[in-house]
This record gives C-alpha cells, sequence and structure tokens, in this order.
C-alpha cells in the first residue's frame, strides 16, 4: 500500500561465500528490487557487532552462524528473531566439508595426539571454533587443560601452519586450496566426520520486521532465489568467476571451485536444514556458550522462501 | 585563623572528592536509571548495578587480578619502552642529522599508517604472545613521544643551551642535564598521551588476539553477547584508565614544580 | 634531488621489504612483496574504487578530526583557566581518555546506529585525547605577563585566552593536532573495519578477510601515503605558524 | 580584626589633607608570596601611598623590595589579600586599560612583530584601522625601531625589546602609567631622549604615572615626589618632594637638585646596607 | 678574496705593537643576522679589538649596535662568518669555560635553584661536592641571596635573578669574563656593592674583562679602557684609556674622572644622536 519501497539492510562478513555481498552484482535479474524494497549490503567485522546491530533495528537480514544464532537468542535475549533462509551448509554428502590441517612432519596422525599442542582457531563461539572444540572434546580432549587455542585471522591460518606458530588449522575455502598446505600439510579430519551434515550459516529477520512487511520480504526471497540460482547455474560459471575476481581481485581462475561440488552445499530454494540446525545449536549448548537448551523449531519461519519458490514454479 | 582540626580537613575532603566526582556520579546514574526505564533491553544497556555486581564475582574469582595485571604489565612495559625509546629518537633527530635524516619520513609515514593491518605479518613473526602485543603497543605509541620531544627540543631558548656550554658541559651532559630539563614540559604532554594510548592498544590488541586480559575477557564477552560482561570490561578499563592518568598528572606536577604551569592561573 | 635523498629512507624501507618478502623472510601469503601491492594498486586506481572509497572516508576522517581539533582544544583551554570547568569536566576527559573506542561501540550505537555518525564519533572521541591535553598543558603554561599584558591593554577575558593562551600553548597545541592527525586516519580504519558499506577500512576489512593480502597492502599504503601528505603538508604550515621561534 | 576601621581612618585623613582626592589609594597592603614550593615570601609589609591625579611619583628601592609586586597589585594581576587599592575611589578588581604598564621583562607577545605588539592595545580599544596604524608607525618612530616593524621580539637586542614595550604601552594612551625599570636596558642617551618624551608626552596628556628606578637622578629629574622603600619586607620609608623645573636644560647641575640626589642616594643607601647587613 | 692576507697582516702588527700578546683578538669581525623570516640585519660591520691579558675593557655603545653579539661570537656561541677571532691564540670554535659569560637576559635554568644554578658550572669543573657546596654558599652570600637558596628562578625580582646569573658565572672561575649589563636590573647602592666585589675578585684573581654597560661612569671606573661601538651597524668607534685608582674612594669626583666620563659621553651622545638621525 506504501509508495516508499522498504529498505532491507542485509549483512555479510565474507565476500563472495556469503550472498550478500554479490547479490547486488545481479541485481538487473531482480523483479521487485526498487518498488516494493531496495537492499543496502553492509559488511560486518563479525557476529559480535551484528547482533548489537539487530537489537537496535540497523540491520534487517542478517548471515548468522549457528553459534552466533544461538548467542543471540541465547544470551542477547532476542526471541524475536526468525531464520528465514539457508546460506550454506557444511559436509552435505558430494560436497565440501571443512577440513583440519597439520603439518606431514609433525607426527600428529590422530586427534589425541594434539595434547599439548597448538590449536588455531579464528575466534572463540565462531562456527569453526566450535566444531574444533567439539571435535576434540569427543577425542577426550579440553581446552586449557589439553590443548592452547591461538587466534589468528582465517586467511593467515596455512602460513602459521607452515611457520609452526599453529599445530592444527582450520582450512576453509578457499584458503584451503594453498598449495603449500597441500604440499606440506594433510588432512587431520573434516568437519563431517564430526559434526555431520553442519548448518553454518543462515539468514535471519526479525518477526516484527518480516510480520509488518511480508509483501517485500517475499518479494525479496523471490529475487533473492533467482540470483542465488543463476550464481548457482553452472552455465554462467565463467561469468560468476568474473564477478568474483572483480569483487576479490584475485584471478578469475582461482575460482573455478565457486558454487560447484567441490563447494559447500547450497539449497537451490534457500532452505536451511533445520534438523542440522537444531544439532548444531545444541553442540553449542553443550560446550557452554549458552545456557539453555534451545528448540530452534520456534525460531525458524520458512514460510517467505516457500511462498517465494511457489511463485516460481 | 584556629589550627586545621579533623573536621576541617574532613570536610575539605569530602567536598573536593564531592566536587571532583560529582560528574562522573551524574553520568553513572543517569545510565542506572535509563537502563532500568526499560528503553533498552539488558543487552542493549545493562543497568550499573549488574556490571558491578559482575565485576564483583570477577574480583572474587580472582580473574579480574588476572586479567588487570596481564593488561597493566602490557600496557606499562610497551609504555617504559615507548617513553625511553621515543625520547632517545627524539633527542637524536634533533641533535644528529644522520638521525633526523633517517628517521624524519619514516615517522612521517609511520605514524598515520593504520598498523592493525600488519597483525597477520606480526603474528606470524612474533607469535600471539607478550612480544607481538608489546610490539604492537609500541609501535603504536611511540610516535606522540617522539613527535613531541622534537618539538619541545626546537623550542628550547637558545640562551639556556649556551649558558651550560659556557659553564663547559659536554655534549652529552647537555642532553641529559639541559636539553631534557628544559624540553620536559612538551616531552610530559607526549607521554601523557602516550600512556593511555598504550592502554588503548593493549586492550584491542588482546581483543584482536584473545588470550587472557581485560581485552581478550571483553572480545570474549562480547562474542557470547554477554553485554553485562563487556561493560563490566568497559567500566574496568575506565577506572584503570583514571588511574594512570592522574598518576600521570600527579607525576608532571611533581617534576614540573619550577614551571609556570605550578601556579594556579591569576587574573583569569 | 635533494628531495630524494630526503626521502631515501623510505625507499630503503620499501626495498627492505621487498627483500623480506622475497626472500621469503615471511610467508608470502601474510606480506607478499611491494612490487606485487604496487601492481594490485595500479588496478585498484584504474577501476576508481580507490578514489570513491577513499572520498567516504576522508570525510568521516575529516569531520571526526575537525570536530576533536576544535572542541578538543576549546576544553582543552577551557579546563586549563576555569575552574568550574576543571571540575566538571576534566574527570569525564581523564575516565573516556584511555578507553578503547571500539569498546564504545555498543553504547553509541544505541544512539547512532552504525551509520555515519558512529564513524565520525569514533574518531572524534580517539582524536580528542592529544588535542585537549596538548591545549591543556599548552594553556597552563603560558607565562604570567603576557597574560596581564593583554589584560592591561583591554583585552577582557575571552579575549586574552584567545589573544595570549591560545598563541602560548600553540606549540604543544599544534603537537597534539599532529598526534591526531595521524590518529585520525587509524581510528578511520579501525572504524570502518568493523562495519562499513564503502571506504578505506572497508576495503582492508574484506580483502583482508579474503587473504587478498596485496590488494589489501595497496589499501594500507594509499591511506600511509594520504596521511603521510597531510603530515607533511601539516608541518609546513606549522613551520610557519611558529616562525617567531626562531 | 581592626583593619576595617583603621582603613575608613585614614581614607578619610586623606581626602582631608589633600585638596584634590587622590587617585590611586594604597592603604596598608601587604603581600606574602606563596610559591608551590619552597618558603613563603612577604614581599610587601602594610605599604601605604596616594598618588594624585596627574601626578608623576618614582619608586626607589633595593633589589627585591617588593616594587614590581606593588606595580602589580595597582595594575589588579595580583589579588589584594590584605589593605586596600583604590583607583579613582573605586577598589582594584582586575587589569584595565586605564591603567598601561611597562613590565620589567617587556612581556611582548614573541609570536607578534614590533607593529603587531603596537597595534595591540590599539586593537583592542577598537581604534580605526587607519588611525591604528598610524599611530603605531608614530610610537616606533618615537622610539626610534623604523626599520624593525616587522621583526619579532626574538630578533631584537635588549634594548630595542624594552623600547617596543615603552612604544606599546604609551600607545593605547592609558589614564594611569604603571612603568618598571622601563630604561633600565637602554644607553644613557637613548634613555635621556626616551625621558624626554615622557615627559613631553606626559605635559601634553596628563597622566598619573609611577615610575620604578634604580637611577636617583632619574627619579629626581622626572619625578614630582620620589617614594623610597625599605629592604624586604617592602615599606615605604620616606617620601621626598622633588618638583623641579624638567625644561631647564641645567637642572641637573642646580645645587637643589643634587642636594636632593645625594638626599635620596644616602636614604637608599641605608636601606641598601640594612639589607645587607641583614644577611650577615 | 684579500681578507686573509689583510688578516695575517694585522695580526702581526698586534704583536709588534704590544708586549704581551693580546689574549682576545677580534679581527675584522662582521656579523650578518639573516633570520629565516623578515629582514636581514648587519650587526657588525669589520669589528677589531685586542684585550691583553688581564685587562678589564668596558664596551659602550647605543642600544642594539650589536654589543651583544659582539660577546656572543667571543663566547663561541655565534660562528664567526667573516674575520676571525682568536683567543689565546687559537681560534674560537665553540664555547668553554675558559670564557664565563653573564647573559644580559640572565639565562637562569627554570628547572634549578638559586643554589643549583650556582652548582651546575661547579659540577661542570669536576670540583668534588664539599667544595662546590661550600663555593655556592660563599657566592650566594656575595650577591646576597641567603634565604632565597632554594627558591626558583620565577619566584625571584629582577634583581635577584640578575645577582644570580653574576654569582654563576663567578663561582666557576672562567680566566676570561665576558658581562653583558651585569648590573642593569640592580639599585644604585647593590650595584656599588657589586662593582666593589667584581674589581676585588678581578684583583685577586686577575682575569681577562669584557664588560657591557649603558652607565659611562660605571665603565670608566671600572675598565681599563672603553670601547666605545657605533650605531648599527656596529663598528668600534673609539677606543679611550681610563686608567684610574679603583681604590680611592673620592675618584668619582676627582677632575680627571670627570672629564673622562665627560669625553665618553659626549663620544656615546654623537653616536646616539646619528643613529636617531638616521632614522628621520
Ligand atoms: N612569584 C613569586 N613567588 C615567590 N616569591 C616571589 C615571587 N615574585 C617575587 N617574589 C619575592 O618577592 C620579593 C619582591 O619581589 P619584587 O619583584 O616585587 O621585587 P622588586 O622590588 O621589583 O625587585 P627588583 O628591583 O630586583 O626588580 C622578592 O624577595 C622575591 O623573592
Ligand atoms: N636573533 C637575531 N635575529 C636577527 N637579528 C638580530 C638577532 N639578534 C640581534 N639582532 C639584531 O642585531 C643588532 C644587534 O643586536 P645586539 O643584541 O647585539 O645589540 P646590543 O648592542 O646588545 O643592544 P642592547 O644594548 O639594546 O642590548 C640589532 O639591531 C638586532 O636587531
Ligand atoms: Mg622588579
Ligand atoms: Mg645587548
Amino acid at each position: 500500500n506504501s509508495a516508499e519501497p522498504v529498505k532491507i539492510r542485509m549483512s555479510w562478513v565474507a565476500p563472495v561465500s556469503n550472498w550478500a555481498s554479490i547479490v547486488l552484482e545481479k541485481k538487473d535479474l531482480a523483479k521487485h528490487m526498487g518498488k516494493s524494497y531496495t537492499i543496502e549490503s553492509i559488511r560486518y567485522q563479525g557476529t559480535p557487532q551484528m547482533i548489537a546491530a539487530i537489537a537496535n533495528n540497523e540491520l534487517e537480514v542478517s548471515n548468522l552462524a549457528y553459534s552466533s544464532l544461538a548467542i543471540a537468542i541465547g544470551n542477547a535475549g532476542l526471541e524475536d528473531i526468525r531464520v528465514i533462509a539457508d546460506e550454506f551448509q557444511d559436509g552435505v554428502p558430494g560436497h565440501y566439508s571443512s577440513q583440519y590441517y597439520v603439518r606431514k612432519d609433525s607426527g600428529i596422525n590422530k586427534v589425541e595426539d594434539l595434547k599439548g599442542k597448538v590449536v588455531g582457531t579464528n575466534g572463540g563461539g565462531s562456527a569453526i571454533d566450535i566444531a574444533i572444540r567439539a571435535t576434540l572434546k569427543k577425542h577426550g580432549l579440553e581446552e586449557k587443560r589439553d590443548y592452547t587455542m591461538l587466534e589468528g585471522p582465517l586467511p593467515a591460518m596455512p602460513a602459521m601452519l607452515l611457520e609452526k606458530k599453529a599445530d592444527l588449522i582450520p582450512a576453509v575455502l578457499p584458503f584451503a586450496l594453498n598449495p603449500k598446505l597441500k604440499e606440506e600439510g594433510k588432512v587431520l579430519f573434516e568437519q563431517r566426520e564430526t559434526l555431520g551434515v553442519t548448518q553454518m550459516i543462515v539468514w535471519t529477520a526479525r518477526k516484527s520486521f518480516i510480520d509488518k512487511n511480508r509483501a517485500a520480504m517475499v518479494d525479496f526471497m523471490e529475487d533473492m532465489l533467482i540470483i542465488t540460482r543463476w550464481y548457482q547455474d553452472p552455465k554462467n560459471h565463467a561469468e560468476v568467476a568474473q564477478i568474483a575476481s572483480k569483487i576479490t581481485k584475485a584471478p578469475p581462475e582461482r575460482f573455478g571451485w565457486l558454487f560447484t561440488k567441490a563447494d559447500t552445499y547450497r539449497d537451490p530454494n534457500l532452505i536451511p536444514n533445520v534438523e542440522a540446525l537444531q544439532r548444531n545449536v545444541d553442540v553449542t549448548q553443550d560446550l557452554g556458550f549458552v545456557k539453555n537448551k534451545i528448540d530452534i523449531k520456534k525460531y525458524v519461519d520458512l514460510s517467505l522462501a516457500q511462498e517465494a519458490a511457489k511463485r516460481l514454479k | 585563623m584556629p589550627p586545621d582540626g579533623w573536621p576541617e580537613k574532613a570536610a575539605r575532603f569530602t567536598y573536593i572528592v564531592v566536587t571532583r566526582f560529582f560528574s562522573i556520579a551524574v553520568l553513572l546514574a543517569a545510565w542506572e536509571i535509563l537502563a532500568r526505564s526499560g528503553t533498552f533491553t539488558p543487552f542493549q544497556l545493562p543497568a550499573l548495578s549488574n556490571v558491578l555486581l559482575r565485576i564483583w564475582q570477577d574480583a572474587v574469582t580472582g580473574d579480574l587480578a588476572i586479567n588487570t595485571a596481564l593488561t597493566l604489565y602490557r600496557a606499562l612495559v610497551s609504555f617504559a619502552i615507548c617513553a625511553v625509546g621515543g625520547v632517545a629518537i627524539g633527542m637524536a633527530m634533533s641533535r644528529n642529522r644522520l638521525a633526523h635524516w633517517f628517521f624524519d619520513p619514516i615517522i612521517s609515514v609511520g605514524f598515520p599508517m593504520p598498523k592493525i593491518a600488519f597483525l597477520p605479518v606480526i603474528i606470524l613473526w612474533l607469535g600471539v604472545y607478550d612480544v607481538s602485543k608489546i610490539s604492537i603497543i609500541v609501535i603504536d605509541a611511540i610516535f606522540p613521544v617522539i613527535a613531541a620531544t622534537v618539538i619541545a627540543i626546537q623550542g628550547i631558548e637558545r640562551e639556556l643551551l649556551w649558558s651550560a656550554r659556557n659553564m663547559g658541559a659536554r655534549e652529552r651532559e647537555m642532553l641529559w642535564q639541559i636539553v631534557l630539563p628544559a624540553a620536559l614540559p612538551q616531552i610530559m604532554t607526549g607521554l601523557q598521551v602516550a600512556l593511555p594510548l598504550t592502554l588503548i592498544v593493549a586492550v584491542v590488541a588482546e581483543m584482536l588476539m584473545g588470550g587472557y586480559g581485560l581485552g581478550g575477557a571483553m572480545m570474549t564477552a562480547s562474542r557470547f553477547a554477554n553485554s553485562t560482561g563487556v561493560f563490566a570490561g568497559i567500566v574496568e578499563i575506565a577506572v584503570i584508565g583514571y588511574c594512570l592518568v592522574k598518576a600521570m598528572a600527579l607525576l608532571r606536577r611533581r617534576l614540573l614544580i619550577w614551571h609556570q604551569e605550578a601556579n594556579e592561573p591569576t587574573t583569569a | 634531488m635533494k628531495q630524494f635523498i630526503r626521502y631515501l629512507p623510505l625507499l630503503l624501507l620499501a626495498l627492505g621489504w621487498e627483500l623480506a618478502a622475497r626472500l621469503e623472510l615471511v610467508s608470502t601469503t601474510a606480506l607478499p612483496p611491494l612490487s606485487e601491492v604496487v601492481v594490485a594498486w595500479i588496478d585498484m586506481i584504474k577501476t576508481g574504487e580507490l578514489v570513491t572509497n577513499g572520498l567516504a572516508s576522508l570525510y568521516r576522517a575529516g569531520a571526526g578530526l575537525g570536530l576533536s581539533i576544535v572542541i578538543g582544544g576549546v576544553l582543552g583551554i577551557a579546563m586549563a583557566w576555569s575552574k568550574p570547568v576543571n571540575v566538571l569536566v576534566a574527570p569525564l576527559v581523564e575516565m573516556f581518555y584511555p578507553l578503547p573506542k571500539s569498546a564504545l561501540i555498543p553504547v553509541t550505537v544505541i544512539w547512532l546506529g552504525f551509520g555515519d555518525g558512529s564513524k565520525i564519533l569514533l574518531i572524534f572521541l580517539g582524536c580528542m585525547l592529544p588535542v585537549t591535553i596538548g591545549a591543556f598543558n599548552g594553556a597552563r603554561s603560558s607565562e604570567q605577563v603576557l597574560v596581564w599584558s593583554a589584560r592591561s591593554m583591554g583585552a577582557h577575558k575571552l579575549r586574552m585566552l584567545w589573544d595570549v593562551v591560545v598563541p602560548s600553548a600553540m606549540p604543544e597545541l599544534l603537537n597534539g593536532i599532529r598526534t591526531a592527525l595521524a590518529l585520525s586516519f587509524i581510528l578511520l580504519v579501525s572504524s570502518e573495519l568493523i562495519v562499513a558499506q564503502m571506504g578505506f577500512g572497508y576495503l582492508i576489512g574484506y580483502l583482508g578477510a579474503n587473504g587478498n593480502y596485496d590488494a589489501m597492502y595497496a589499501v594500507v599504503l594509499t591511506v600511509a601515503f594520504l596521511g603521510f601528505a597531510a603530515d607533511r603538508i601539516y608541518l609546513l604550515i606549522t613551520k610557519r605558524t611558529l616562525a617567531w621561534r626562531e | 580584626m581592626k583593619a576595617p576601621l583603621d582603613r575608613s581612618r585614614r581614607l578619610g585623613r586623606v581626602h582631608a589633607t589633600m585638596s584634590v582626592p587622590a587617585q590611586i589609594v594604597v592603604d596598608q597592603v601587604s603581600h606574602l608570596y606563596r610559591p608551590p614550593r619552597g618558603r613563603e615570601v612577604l614581599a610587601l609589609d602594610q605599604v601605604s601611598l596616594d598618588v594624585a591625579n596627574r601626578e608623576f611619583v618614582a619608586l626607589l628601592g633595593p633589589s627585591g623590595c617588593g616594587k614590581s609586586t606593588l606595580l602589580y597589585l595597582i595594575g589588579g594581576f595580583l589579588p589584594v589579600e590584605t589593605g586596600a587599592i583604590l583607583v579613582d575611589g573605586k577598589p582594584v578588581a582586575a587589569p584595565g586599560p586605564d591603567r598601561g604598564i611597562v613590565f620589567q621583562h617587556f612581556a611582548l607577545f614573541p609570536w607578534k612583530t614590533v607593529r603587531g605588539n603596537i597595534l595591540y592595545g590599539l586593537e583592542r580599544q577598537g581604534m580605526p584601522k587607519d588611525e591604528r596604524e598610524q599611530r603605531a608607525l608614530d610610537f616606533i618612530e618615537l622610539v626610534g625601531l623604523n626599520g624593525f616593524e616587522d621583526s619579532y621580539p626574538s630578533q631584537l637586542s635588549g634594548g630595542m625589546k624594552q623600547r617596543t614595550a615603552i612604544a606599546r604601552t604609551l600607545a593605547f594612551d592609558p589614564k594611569i602609567l604603571l612603568m618598571d625599570e622601563p630604561f633600565g636596558a637602554l644607553d644613557a642617551q637613548t634613555r635621556g631622549l626616551m625621558q624626554a618624551e615622557l615627559l613631553r608626552i606626559w605635559q601634553r596628556t596628563p597622566k598619573t604615572v609611577i615610575f620604578v628606578t634604580h637611577d636617583v637622578q632619574e627619579a629626581v629629574y622626572l619625578a614630582d615626589r620620589v617614594a623610597v622603600m625599605s629592604a624586604r619586607p617592602g615599606r615605604i620609608k620616606t617620601i621626598v618632594d622633588t618638583k623641579f623645573d624638567k625644561n631647564d636644560p641645567a637642572i641637573f647641575k642646580a645645587k637643589a637638585f643634587v642636594e636632593k640626589v645625594d638626599e635620596i642616594w644616602n636614604l637608599v643607601k641605608d636601606e641598601a646596607i640594612k639589607a645587607q647587613g641583614k644577611r650577615t
């Protein structure tokens, strides 16, 4: 009814792998953009700032890791937050799962060998951090007691391993593709071995916002579906690599893996794996990052994505 | 005038405390009222009383002491390095053309450089432990000291230098006995800027690299959306910082007792 | 030629960088050779994104710095010369001085959101410290007879502050401003790192998150170069302003 | 607390015995310096002095006896803590352009040129631009600093600084002139010229002058009365009348003049000896 | 380039005509101030002056004629750019404790007390602690500053600062004394006492003294020779012999003395008038 389009601010952290960083590159495909809604994509340094922004109504659609979602609900008390879409999932069969590397010459052959070692992480409480802790815990290792955690930026992880600052590092895409890492390091375990499928990142919005702008949000989801599907369409691969290259300033050849089987799984209908999400949130709670158990179903609202998908049939 | 009895002294002391902390008290009261008014969720703005309670809990468990000690240690060690190194480089630059040639452009480039960007390099070179943290703090906080020293030395009255030379002071002695005290007021200003900077950068470095320390604790709290913990960190740093700043001002007053500024300005 | 010799140390530094990277003293993933950084820089200039992002950043830095100079200077001088101001304001200033400004984000966001406002505020708060301390200490040390002189020639109190206290405080004040100038570039980047849609810090942030260090250092060097240019211009101005000091 | 009673009595007396009411009344003023560290110094002890309108009073006394301090108090720079100082019947509260002062150490603004220093007071009086530029030039000429208009104080010799300070204060034409050894750094000849100029200005646009000097001859020559101060703590010891015809070129050789100089010289000498004696 | 030739010729002459070789030789020295901004000033123009060992020379001249500049050059503070200055036969290269200087503006260290200022030079000479403490006390006593040993310069009156500066320089007993209007801020009596002390020291531990003053009487009384400088650019105009018996208390009234004073007075006057004339 209102002539003003609804402003939707979307968050992203890592370029290319977060949808919000690239959807605007194909805004010509969108049907409703600029009419019923507009998008601003904003880069955040990390989830803590996103949670603050959501609380202050500074951010309409945020891409939260499962751990951050648990923290937002359990600790920040954002009760009206709703999971509305999938961003990517780790460990889906046939797709990439994050790998955890040690040096070939380190003598570490199983997880138990990490006792007394230094383990690299990108920051306590992140999705990757929790995967590491959960895996090590499964093998009877506790942080501080049995190993030391060392924080560093993800891109620097391979170098940290190779320069012997850390004994185990997480290798996520695209840093896992580092040739020297492949040469001098070896995979100790894959994330799916312990966590199975991980619903790594989901899109969320506040219920109050969804209720108020339902129509616009369905339009938004519809356009997002069109765009994300375009990106995942193998025949667009060359152009996708060009876009990625333009954004990251890396040569397009480096993006051969992007949105292929070698990449993590992204749902074509933007529907998250709620069952996996519940498991992941439970692990987060197990490790003590949030106090109480969270029933994640209460916080999922897939109606927007489903309605949008229906329109595209 | 009757001699000062304790009631007068106590009254005076109370008066000073009340006036000195009046504005802070108002600020804190506003905080508590605002937080309790329901305008904000506890995540956005936790109540002061809860924050204090949290600090108290940390104090009881000993976390507060460990974190404070670590952060202070890093900040103060870096400060000592900045003070000694900054003044030395500044003096060398003012008295030695080679040193000036070398450092002058480097300072102009290095001073405004966003040094955070070099974090990965520093981590790879120096690790994430104290050495790398202290190095980051030093490269961030040393510049104000150098700049202040250079400009202070430029402003020294030439007759003072002449006087000392005349009485037989050698170059080395001049530096210690004349250049340093004559430049001290402005050098102190540089140090007064550098000290809080070391604390700030110490906390920021801890936030970026994790581990123990007030910054690490704050970062952890922030990752877990624990606002009370974040604000507890803010309060702790504010208190520590306030003490450091005050101590520095006291030191300045002691050292510069001879200086014009020791007198209250008259005819204001 | 003279200029060349003058800036030779920078060249040496650049050489050191190139060598350190080429000799693999540090992993080239973390520190690419300078030459590659320069190539990336030229690319980014060609696409024009350094300019568009730069303008957004400079606006924020300029606004924050300008505010900090005006407000910080006035505050410092007022604290030196007025007891009530000192008693009321000094404790607040002393408390906020040593706070990492990025820690204040949760508070500033409540009032100002994550837009330009909070970034400018952050830069302003961070830059204010050196200006205020410089102004305060400089103003306190202005010679009494000069103050008296001005007063006896009919300058009222405010006028005297402007005519005597400000120029006497100038050397320290200017040095404080120099520090603030440098800090403004640093704070700019760190504030834009946190949340941004544009700006140098935004570029550095996502290029770094992507591990694209040659492009990231190209941005860092751009910031450093702008800071360097600002510092040089600033030093020239200082030299003229303080010409009376022999 | 008998000061208030005392004071009113004294003020009454002043008005009764003098035909014109005194323009400057210094009444039982004491001044104690309390440095932040170090010993307290009683610089002035119950000093009383009345100066009539348009009178020229010279202040003589041994080094450190409080002459400068007295001028600072009259100028309103230091607070009067004990006693009272009235100017034109009103207690002194703050400095003002009615009382111009030449400081012992010049107090030139180092960031202003000679011209800028002299212009400053004129600007503060709100004099129109053309007029004040002209006036500044006139006074630069008067003190013989042509050619140095654009020099900064750090580029001047001692005497030149002093002349700038004199020009600066004379230029804005205050009703009362407080001069603290204004000719101390000048050579005999320039000093003579300056004295003559000062007298000329004083006669043309009458002013009340308090003039600190160490030169007894100068004091006797310039002043209507000479106040001799005693050694620390400073008190006014004697006040001597010294009205001579300033326009008589042979005045310095006149017997009456020489005798006055001798008389005052002896007074000062006693004080200096006392000051010296006190130490040993 | 004929300067070097000229100089050697002149130096030869000096040695030939004087029985003792001059201790200080100022040979055709010019000095041009080139401030970073503002006009250049030729402060000294081909000044030559020889001062024998243990001689007491007074320097007189109009304000701004370059007296201080000349002392700075001899002291080694400013570089000698044209001409040459030899002390004990060696060209002056740097300041040194053989040449003590009392600056016109005192140049006390503001962060040191009176005692600290005086002790400084003694420490630099490596005098043992007890001895230098005693010596500092003696000189504080000499200049009459007992009781102010622990005052900072900012807590002293003008005259007291000047006396501190005098004590500081006299205390470390330099062979050559360069004094720039050292008694300018002192009252007549204290000045007399200081003059007597200076003479006493000079006679007891012989020194070469160059003494700038504006007081012609003082110059004639103290000095063996009086050099009169001309107005800017400074040149040595005349050198007058003024050897009198300093111990004769009636000397000031002696006819020969008064005549000398008059003679020099007139010389200075001409210069001052010239300086004045130049302006108009
Ligand atoms: N700021 C100060 N703090 C402490 N004591 C001071 C201060 N100023 C002056 N005095 C003391 O007060 C006394 C009088 O000083 P004042 O400057 O008035 O003397 P004066 O008569 O002008 O001497 P002079 O002829 O040497 O200039 C001196 O003994 C001095 O030590
Ligand atoms: N630092 C300087 N820069 C430029 N010019 C200067 C400087 N110092 C002195 N002068 C100029 O050199 C000339 C001589 O100065 P000098 O101080 O030697 O005079 P002086 O004979 O000591 O005078 P006075 O008796 O007034 O002290 C003056 O005209 C002065 O303007
Ligand atoms: Mg005085
Ligand atoms: Mg001089």
